[in-house]
């Protein structure tokens, strides 16, 4: 059984995984880029070694570095996070052949459900409803497509078979469109993931996105932890969950709850994992993908269920049985999590990078936060831009929704922009607080400024601001300027600097 | 001091009338003002009310986040404004608009070329950077002018990209 | 019913009061001395009003003011958090005058427990065992006391009636020590109180500290919420308390929350309050005193039981009912808070006053922090030393214990010294492990270095970073020597130093 | 550049070889040494094991605290290590101690007269501060200088309050 864990990640992942460890009394092995060389993960874990300069491709997916490191160190298992190497099979089958454990399912189980047309046959046979598309493995060229789309009918969607991050695919409204949205699918694909196989599935609208977490051990022992709410998306990134779904019923969890085990089993499934579907309007659900890793947003899980998703991924991986049955599993209140990324929601989510000179974290009861940044941090163009995870638990639906509100804001970060305003912005919007959104609604219907308006605005605030702010500017210039010319005294500030730069 | 505020549009009239008095339209309220632990963060407490914004520096402008809403303000002074009103609407004529990287990234793509006419909103480059991909658009209609990058070039913040003349 | 409360408060315990309000939607009034005006309950509340200069004396205890900028903002509550004026009785009563709600019991419930003496007749007369010592309220001359001494017996604590915060306490081991301890105690508790008042008490050794969390609405309706343990203390000062108490049987808790429950309804209790207890080795247990206002300790029984606290005060100082009944209450898991304070616990606990440089919170699942600091904050020595309350929740103290382990190691402060050494080392004795502590255990036998020894050290690890450290302090000055040689490129550093300054 | 590093009275023989090497008492290690966003953190990698440390600069000695440990350390190059076997055990040779304030207060008791002999360990004086009183004790045997404080008066951090000779 293994005492020492790699993490082959960085970031919040890395931090939440090295806590699980540590607080298991498992030694933890950090990675790290030079340009995370101050990261938390690196300073927290009890070993860390460097595997490159800052570019993922240079470091973060450096597999073979990454084994290398974990024998040298003795490591006897590791956990890839989410991203970078999570779910590449190869590297999952290296890891097993260099003796390893690799905290997560079987190799197999990876590259089926990464191939999302074998995912969607093996769903199809194992009873699982799947989105209306094309069947079985084949590639399919262009004319077979064309042919086939409308018996699907439109909208469509074109997907590419290795997909991922919305890469590769195209909505089509017609036909006329098709040739050309096929052709810049496949080259998509094929520049993403070097290869340009693609499939169609039906556009649902209305739908609502809605996860399924799963535990399953070496045993064949399979539970579900219930629904997540993941509708609210931009460019296919989630932006906010919440657990459990305010469109859920009781008797659809149950439903979708058995179908995700059975999917899980079929191809014995072992670890976390989640089966994504689509719900509609009338309450059908079509499987979508299975993630055969830890997701971002399991935390919300974690608080309405009071399991510890990632302790469990460890105590799976050291061969444990599950120590909970189905029906230990209750909900308990509400959770939302709010990706807070650095981003501009006022300028179209632009990304932006900095010096986090200031941060004051929300804190005390119901708050939890998963972060890998601290107050100096610098948000580097490298990596993705979630700074962290701001998780909150409630009662209920509301009361957790009174509380992310308090908790958004006192949130402070200074020195790159961040979406905090977006999740503010959110949790005043009427269709939000109704619980009455799908996965189009944040990209198609939210607009911060439509929801704002009619609100309260605080224009003569931002006037004295402002003006208190450019006067500082020019009553601070004119003494620079009066200083400047003051020569004998600059002996004075260089002393001071030195001082200061000591 | 008396200065002319532009806040979304909205013209205010503020006189600073000493460290804990201000004017707003004629109307004296009290004012606290302090940036929080030398951060461009600052705190406002008037007559009372406790408020904090973040502000943001434009290049003529301010921008002033408050409780997750954002302001856009401009102050002038009124020898400021005098010049302003003499020079006429000096955008309109000066109208080069040099896109600069936001962020420090990768150009995929450049979209126009040089000599291209463009309508404001067009896409004019790609950017990656955090792994996403940022569309950047022209602000105004014109032509494309130098193109300094091309795909597959590193740049770093503020570096000219290009231009639309 | 009041929709706006003036916190009467300053630090973590304002900032966790102004979050509740928050959460139910109710608007908040701050007060702060010129010491606080960037505080976070400052920069958190939706009004901020100066009371005065930095000592409480002329801000925080300036209970008229308080009540006036009460009116005046239009507060119709005032919290008074702990500590400062929240047990006045005069307060309580002129809050209550002024046609305000005072969020916590009335004026005759905080004086009758608050004249220890009074306490001690009240709850033996309702059927509450209390400590061995003097009866009644009379004032008792030294000649009384010392013919009472022998009947009560050695050891024993001389305590005045108005007594708090270990002030007017002395311990006496013999009849010959007690008339100077009479004299020094008379004295210190005039010039502390204003009164000499004193009694007796037998001096329990090996008793634990275990007090009772009540709440009670205007209706006579009184639950409990079961024990806290808090023995370990170093000069009557508590520092770690946890939930529930390792000694507690079923039917001790039983017994000690039925009794506490009578002593809320004897003196017509409202509000949140606490009944503390010494219990012997025999597990007897003896009222001490009661706590007519919110603890500083109150979160480790939230994450035990789910029950906020803070609302609960706040819902029924608005009149509400208890929503809970005491079969409601069950205790999940176990919790611990540690006290973070700005002292050197090597160097004998002496406070530490400096500007916060770099803070990193400890964060992730099943931490909880209450705090009024952030990096940046000035620790200054008017106020109390505690920075933050570090509060974890595991499923069992097995859990609780290695999840406070790694949150402390997390833990970063630096511009002051912390306790959070002590707080390291406690979690590593065995006797705290093992649960087997009492009130003397910390001042008695708890010793830094002894538990220390034996366990793993690093004095390379050590004289490798000092080394390194005063390597580059001479390589530095060094090159400053260098530097200064260089006169013509003073400008170079003066124009450097302007930036810097900008 | 050799050291001679003294941990809680235990010797090392530290050599800095390069950026990344170091020698302890002969064995080289690799490092990675930086201190966390210039403040006194350090973080160091040795080996591959990761640790941290706070460092306080005392008057001669740093402390470094690791894993809530503190250790006592004295670092002296040949040179400094020279001098001070020269000089003798200064410390002996000049005895004064001064009581310095270890924080801003307010003084509650002077509890030492001029002239009074004091031991090691004895209480000389009462500090308030945090609302708690620290009693501040002599490091040492000897004789009260003079005392510049009285009960009552405020004192900043590090002012000299008395001495013992």
């Amino acid at each position: 059984m293994f005492t020492k864990v790699l993490i082959a990640n960085r970031g919040e992942i890395a931090v939440r995984i090295l806590r699980a460890c540590r607080e298991l009394g498992i030694k933890t092995v950090a990675v790290y880029s030079t340009a995370d060389r101050q990261a938390l993960h690196v300073r927290y874990a009890t070993e860390a070694y460097l595997l490159g300069p800052a570019p993922s491709s240079e470091s973060y997916l450096k597999g073979d570095k990454i084994i290398e490191i974990a024998l040298k160190s003795g490591a006897g298992a590791i956990h890839p996070g989410y991203g970078f190497l999570a779910e590449n099979a190869a590297f999952a089958q290296e890891v097993e052949d260099a003796g390893l454990e690799f905290i997560g399912p079987s190799p197999f189980a990876i590259s089926s459900m990464g191939d999302k047309a074998i995912a969607r046959k093996i769903m199809l046979e194992a009873g699982v409803p799947v989105v209306p598309g094309t069947k079985g493995t084949d590639r399919f060229s262009d004319e077979e497509l064309l042919k086939l789309a409308p018996e699907i009918g439109f909208p469509l969607l074109i997907k590419a078979t290795a997909g991922g991050g919305g890469k590769g695919m195209r909505e089509v409204k017609s036909i006329e469109e098709m040739p050309s949205a096929l052709n810049s699918a496949r080259g998509e694909a094929m520049s993403a993931f070097g290869e340009d196989n693609v499939y169609l599935e039906k556009l649902l609208l209305g739908a609502r996105h809605i996860e399924i977490q799963i535990l399953a051990d070496k045993f064949g022992n399979v539970i579900h932890l219930n629904e997540r709410e993941c509708s609210l998306q931009r460019r296919h990134q989630k932006l906010l969950e919440e657990a459990p779904s305010p469109a859920m019923t009781e008797e659809l969890r149950e439903r979708m709850g058995e179908v995700a085990v059975q999917a899980a089993k079929a191809v014995g499934y072992e670890s976390a994992g989640t089966i994504e579907c689509l719900v509609d309007k009338d309450k059908n659900f079509y499987f979508l993908e299975m993630n055969t890793r830890l997701q971002v947003e399991h935390p919300i899980t974690e608080l309405v269920t009071g399991v510890d998703i990632v302790m469990e991924q460890i105590r799976i991986a050291r061969g444990r049985q599950l120590s909970l049955a189905q029906e230990d599993i209750k909900i308990n209140g509400a959770a939302i999590e709010c990706r807070i990324n650095a981003e501009d929601p006022h300028n179209n989510f632009m990304p932006s990078t900095g010096h986090i000179s200031h941060a004051v974290l929300p804190t005390g009861p119901g708050v939890r936060i998963d972060t890998g940044v601290y107050s100096g941090t610098e948000i580097t163009p490298y990596y993705d831009s979630m700074i962290s995870k701001l998780i909150v638990w409630g009662e209920n639906r509301a009361q957790a929704i009174l509380r992310m509100r308090r908790a958004l804001a006192e949130y402070r970060v200074v020195g790159v922009r961040t979406n905090i305003p977006f999740h503010q912005t959110m949790m005043d919007s009427h269709r939000f607080l109704g619980g009455r959104y799908d996965t189009r609604f944040v990209e198609e219907e939210f607009d911060m400024e439509e929801i704002s308006e009619g609100k309260e605005t605080h224009l003569d605030i931002a006037a004295i601001i402002a003006t208190l702010v450019k006067h500082e500017q020019t009553e601070r210039s004119a003494h620079v300027v009066r200083r400047n010319a003051r020569d004998t005294s600059n002996w004075k500030w260089l002393s001071r600097w030195e001082r200061l730069s000591k | 001091m008396e200065y002319i505020t532009t806040i979304d549009g909205k013209e205010f009239q503020v006189e600073i009338i000493d460290k804990e008095h201000v004017s707003v339209n004629g109307k004296i309220v009290e004012v606290d003002f302090e940036s929080v632990r030398s951060q461009p963060i600052f705190s406002l407490i008037v007559d009372g009310e406790s408020y904090e914004a973040y502000v943001y520096e434009g290049e003529d402008n301010l921008e002033v986040l408050i409780k997750g809403r954002l302001y856009n303000s401009q102050v002038e002074d009124e020898r400021e404004r005098r010049l302003r009103a003499a020079a006429g609407s000096s955008k309109a004529i000066s109208g080069t608009f040099y896109l600069k990287a936001p962020m420090p990234g990768l150009v995929v793509s450049v979209l126009v070329e040089e000599g291209q006419e463009v309508k404001e909103g067009d896409v004019l480059l790609i950017l990656e950077s955090m792994k996403m991909q940022n569309e950047l658009k022209s602000p105004q209609d014109g032509v494309v002018g130098r193109i300094q990058v091309s795909g597959g070039d590193s740049v770093e913040q503020r570096q000219k990209m290009l231009s639309v003349e």
